[in-house]
């Protein structure tokens, strides 16, 4: 399925300028990159194991798809809009979320319940493909608004295969939208590999809805970031909507409950093992002298800080009061609610008084 | 200014074309809401006074038109989105259901989601499949959503505008085959001040024998019965619900502590259907007011048939009154 | 929008030779698919004065699309199976489904219990989109089956913004389902144009699935046989699914309760009404010297004989016994529906006995 | 052959297995049923067996599934559906609901369409948004197709068997949270014959005082809490209801003209669900022979909580004891 896509770097952390996307960015802007990734790799390696220690209920990781995450993120301007699906914590960090709001999440603590307004970063969702619409209106809000912005939403390679996603390419097409959908193609579906949702790259899906598409090396992060701003552009300017299809890999298993070995072969998790998209970025510094061995290992203990202060947070995090489940059913009075939180309390009572 | 008569049909287009004027936020959304008005004309000529960017025809998928009205109202906007018919809502039940009922409480309520989904239901109408039911139950069952449904044209008028402004994702349940019906409206501003909220009963027709509730199209139906009914020497007393999540209990159980006996009746097959809850939540706690059973007419457990049946589908006034005679019986 | 698409004969009823669609039907094949037009036409006329006569609740006019439905089900062979949505009243006469049978879902007798297996043309399905999953799930059971034979799956243009239409598209490519997917493009679902379903032509939408799609002169009844013809040996041949867009025109409302004159000038009406398929095979028929004023005569007595079996059908068409409801709502014993079936008994012989 | 133990996961892959082997028409099909043999490993082993083109992994889209499921059965299939979990049954709803279920009735019983869904549903197991709800009174509504629940290993072979040759759609409801429980299984077709039919009730438990009602995961529980009744001198009779569509009433009330008292239980929210129907049915029903009110104990009006909240959402041990000895007070 044609290739690995647009590229402006090798595995091997080699330039390769392509003529539609040029994209040069200074030495510090190459660090901040690797320093975004790095930071939520560490991130989330902590949601892992946070996991295993039984601190939190699951566990997405995006081990593999930093590049992807990172690199459309910084392609944002402010008041572009974010929906991401479940595994966006590189994008979700990137809008400056707190990853603890992310760990309360799959503590099961909330369900994800931070501002979306001040971080322009819609809440995860979980049912696939549902944010796809969503995010199309909020485009066509901003259209009528006349906002000079665009929205970003993400989805997975199987989620192409949901009526939404397609439903939300025609009526993105239709409406001439600001949007770039953007497909993380990880190369799987839980279990099910992309032969098993698609019979061509996903990249072409949006021709049929007549709208450009193309494939973008998801482990380049800076053919991700060139092709997303371009694409934002695109939308931007009023010429609609945008897909990209980021070709990478998880690394990982779907989730902590998930165990690939029973459907994929430790060979193909190796061969993509070659492209990681930190290790090229590593190779560039380096190559070009742009980062010594102090700012690896700099980035390394910040890594670790970070780490620590999620670690600590997730373990003093509290459970919510029981009563907070009556709270925000509605945002209006409803007698029903009313009158079952009124039950739960006189029930929750009656334990305090025999106790 | 005076009160006007006026088709249910007309009211509802008086309320949304005084909800786009006052609010810039608002927006009109759905398939052949603009240029046609609407299959039932609800939106007649809504477009021309307001432009295609307020009453929008959208493409032909429902799923879609709900997705992205929850996106619009992400963005601050007021969507109301009308659904052809009831049997057409379906496409749309899982943005409704995961996604519109439940990003309030997901956000721990700071996303609000005023979407107001229209949907024109029942039958009565001689139609084809798809285009005659009631799956109200559907919507009250799930938490998160607000479900009514008005039974004149005043209230269609008050009622949707009570749900524009709300907060909540309100399934705004239109009785089709109540849209020709006339009745006075009174759209004074002044007149709104004197409605009662929209999640809230009436009683329509005070009665001392038996407590008959209702909604929607089978208010008539009820009140129709409750004068044949005192021509037989039956004082009936008639409770429009008007809101059926939540269900104003406390009208209800008042009527019935009065009475002693209800009879609940929709057009929804009763299996399951809102009779059931009513008559559940009343039977548990008007337990020693209740000289008989609760008694539920509605429409039976099979999909609704064909059109030259649907007379005998629907609960009319005779087995209204045939509820209500086993249960004075009692 | 890509103009016309393929094309064998010209609204003047001259013959266009197509390279890829060589097709050379005998005379007598060019009278049969004239007559079948001609009486299509005529029992859809009748269907709509039937309505206005308060016969039938509801009629959805075909006119104007004779051509794409009768060269469509004429490419088929023995054993194809078609899944129609709900106007493709020239298709079920052409797999031998009695008039009558249709007027009775549309009287609102039945909901248009024709047998499926008899005719292999399913029932009618109301809801826009669903048919082509049915469609799709039935020709993934003909290739297991190792049938030599395909499903053609009709539907509107319109229809194709609906979810489960794309969802269709991607589960035949996917599964290599031996499908045609023939969309009626008649320019306008209820009030809406091409316009707001689709950024692009439609027989587009298929590339981005994986599969050709192509657009027919849908008013041209040669080149709709022809290339469907293709289409269905592509299906047959286990190469997947093929999209046929049928550029045609509905002449009539919408429904018998849609008044089209609030949305679309009379104007584009006529301008179609010059591409009218019966009239252009009329002329090549009279042209190449295939067919006399005695053969059309000969046709249009047919038709009023047809008609007049139709009206008098419908107007003998008894109401279903009210029981009946009941019966078929379970293939096997249900407790509650017998429960309620006794009520509605008793319900109903407390009458009888008051007399 | 003798009953052997085994978990409830593992009865419905023995289940699965047994069709898949006799009948060469069925046909196992949704997302990562094939090589991972689902998430819960109800499939497990089956695609290894019976083949890709038995055993089908399908593109991710449930309207998809249901749909193609449809023309698959049309076709003289018999398919099996595994929806991942309750919360994602919604994007297949309206196949469900007016293609699936509808079909039989619309074709005048021409067509037949065995189509068996599966989906996981309940909460107790920690998860995640969606994964733990319970929407079985949103099909139960829904004519034309049958909604059962089994609540043991033994059950849950045979009941999905039936459901398999059963010509009727079937949505078969799994209680996820007993998955792992393990009792015996017979799976000796002799066994087969002495099962009662997958629609009736069964009394689990005699007893005199009180009627418990339940069905899957709350069968359980209620059994535990009959058995800390008995501690405090209550003899509580529990009542597996198995079907939720059509429900036994038959049974149900056979066991409350007895007990004069019924408490009915069920994860889902209380409102409108299938304690309303159950509720309803029997204070009409047995109107002179209850001497309390029938309640019910279930979920709240509200989504799904955090997992964190679920002990306090779901109703366990404590809830229905509570609402026994209201019932008992009376
Ligand atoms: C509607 C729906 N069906 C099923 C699921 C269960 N599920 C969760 S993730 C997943 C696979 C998603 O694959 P993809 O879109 O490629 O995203 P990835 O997990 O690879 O990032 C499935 C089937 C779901 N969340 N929603
Ligand atoms: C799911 C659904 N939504 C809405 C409708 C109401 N409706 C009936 S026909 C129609 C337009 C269909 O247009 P198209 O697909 O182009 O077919 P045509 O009628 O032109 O043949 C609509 C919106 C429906 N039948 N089903
Ligand atoms: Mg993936
Ligand atoms: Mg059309």
């Amino acid at each position: 399925m044609s290739g690995d896509g647009i590229r402006l770097l090798t595995p091997e952390g080699e330039r390769v300028p392509h003529p539609d996307y040029p994209f040069d960015p200074a030495p510090e802007e190459l660090r901040a990159l690797y320093r975004d990734m790095a930071l939520a790799r560490r991130v989330d390696a902590e949601g892992v194991t946070l996991q295993r220690q039984g601190e939190l209920g699951l566990w997405p990781s995006l081990l593999g798809q930093e590049a992807a995450q990172v690199g459309s993120v910084r392609a944002l301007r402010e008041g572009d809009r974010v929906f991401p699906s479940y595994r966006e914590h590189a994008v979700a960090l990137g809008r400056g979320v707190d990853p603890l709001a992310l760990m309360r999440l799959f503590r099961g603590v909330d369900h994800g319940a931070w501002d979306p307004d001040a971080h322009d970063f819609h809440l995860y969702t979980l049912v696939i493909g549902s944010q796809t619409l969503h995010a199309t209106g909020y485009a066509c809000g901003m259209a009528k608004d006349g906002a000079d912005a665009a929205v970003i939403a993400y989805f997975g390679d199987g989620a192409t295969s949901q009526g939404d996603v397609s439903e939300a390419f025609n009526f993105a097409a239709v409406w001439d939208a600001p949007i770039v959908f953007f497909c993380q193609n990880n190369q799987w579906a839980i279990s099910e590999p992309n032969e098993r949702q698609t019979r061509v790259p996903l990249h072409q899906r949006a021709q049929g809805f007549g709208f450009p598409g193309v494939r973008v090396d998801g482990n380049d992060v800076l053919a991700v970031q060139a092709v997303t701003r371009a694409a934002l552009d695109h939308a931007r300017s009023g010429r609609g909507p945008f897909l990209i299809e980021a070709f990478t890999y998880r690394m990982g298993a779907h989730t902590t409950s998930d165990d690939p070995s029973r459907y994929r072969d430790a060979a193909e998790v190796e061969s993509w093992r070659a492209k990681d998209p930190l290790l090229r970025l590593e190779r560039l510094l380096r190559r070009e002298g742009a980062a010594d061995d102090a700012f690896f290992a700099e980035v390394a203990v910040a890594g670790e800080a970070l780490a620590a202060r999620v670690r600590e947070g997730v373990r003093a995090m509290a459970s919510p009061a029981p009563e907070e489940m009556f709270d925000h059913v509605y945002a209006e009075a409803h007698a029903g609610v009313d009158r079952e939180r009124a039950a739960f309390a006189a029930y929750q009572a009656s334990f305090a008084e025999e106790g | 200014m005076a009160a006007t008569r006026m088709t249910l049909v007309a009211a509802l287009n008086e309320a949304l074309r005084s909800v786009l004027a006052s609010d810039p936020k608002t927006l009109v959304m759905g398939e052949d809401v603009g240029r046609l008005g609407g299959v039932f004309r609800v939106t007649d000529g809504l477009q021309k006074d307001f432009g295609e960017g307020r009453v929008m025809d959208t493409p032909l998928a429902e799923s879609g038109i709900v997705g992205t009205a929850i996106g619009l109202a992400l963005r601050g906007y007021r969507p109301i989105v009308e659904i052809q018919f009831d049997g057409f809502v379906f496409p749309g039940y899982d943005q409704i259901v995961t996604q519109l009922a439940k990003m309030h409480a997901r956000s721990r309520g700071r996303v609000r989601l005023p979407v107001v989904i229209r949907i024109p239901y029942g039958g009565g109408i001689g139609a084809v499949e798809h285009h005659s039911e009631s799956p109200e139950a559907l919507f009250a069952h799930v938490a998160g959503v607000r479900v009514m449904s008005p039974a004149t044209p005043s209230d269609a008028y008050w009622m949707l505008r009570e749900a524009v402004r709300c907060d909540d994702p309100v399934i705004f349940f239109e009785p089709k085959r109540r849209y020709y019906d006339k009745g006075e409206v009174d759209v004074d501003p002044a007149a709104g001040e004197r409605q009662p909220p929209a999640h809230t009963a009436r009683v329509v027709r005070p009665g001392r024998d038996l407590t008959l509730a209702a909604y929607g199209p089978m208010v008539r139906t009820c009140l129709d019965a409750a004068e044949v009914a005192a021509e037989e020497g039956h004082d009936l007393e008639v409770v429009d619900l008007r809101s059926i999540s939540p269900v104003d209990f406390a009208t209800v159980e008042r009527s019935v502590r009065r009475t002693g006996r209800l009879v609940v009746a929709h057009e929804a097959p009763v299996f399951f259907g809102a009779g059931a809850e009513i008559a559940a939540h009343v039977a548990e706690h008007c337990f020693y007011h209740l000289s008989a059973p609760v008694l539920r007419v509605g429409a039976y457990h099979t999909p609704y048939p064909p059109s030259r049946l649907e007379e005998e589908y629907l609960p009319g006034i005779d087995r209204v009154l045939d509820a209500v005679d086993q249960a004075l019986a009692h």
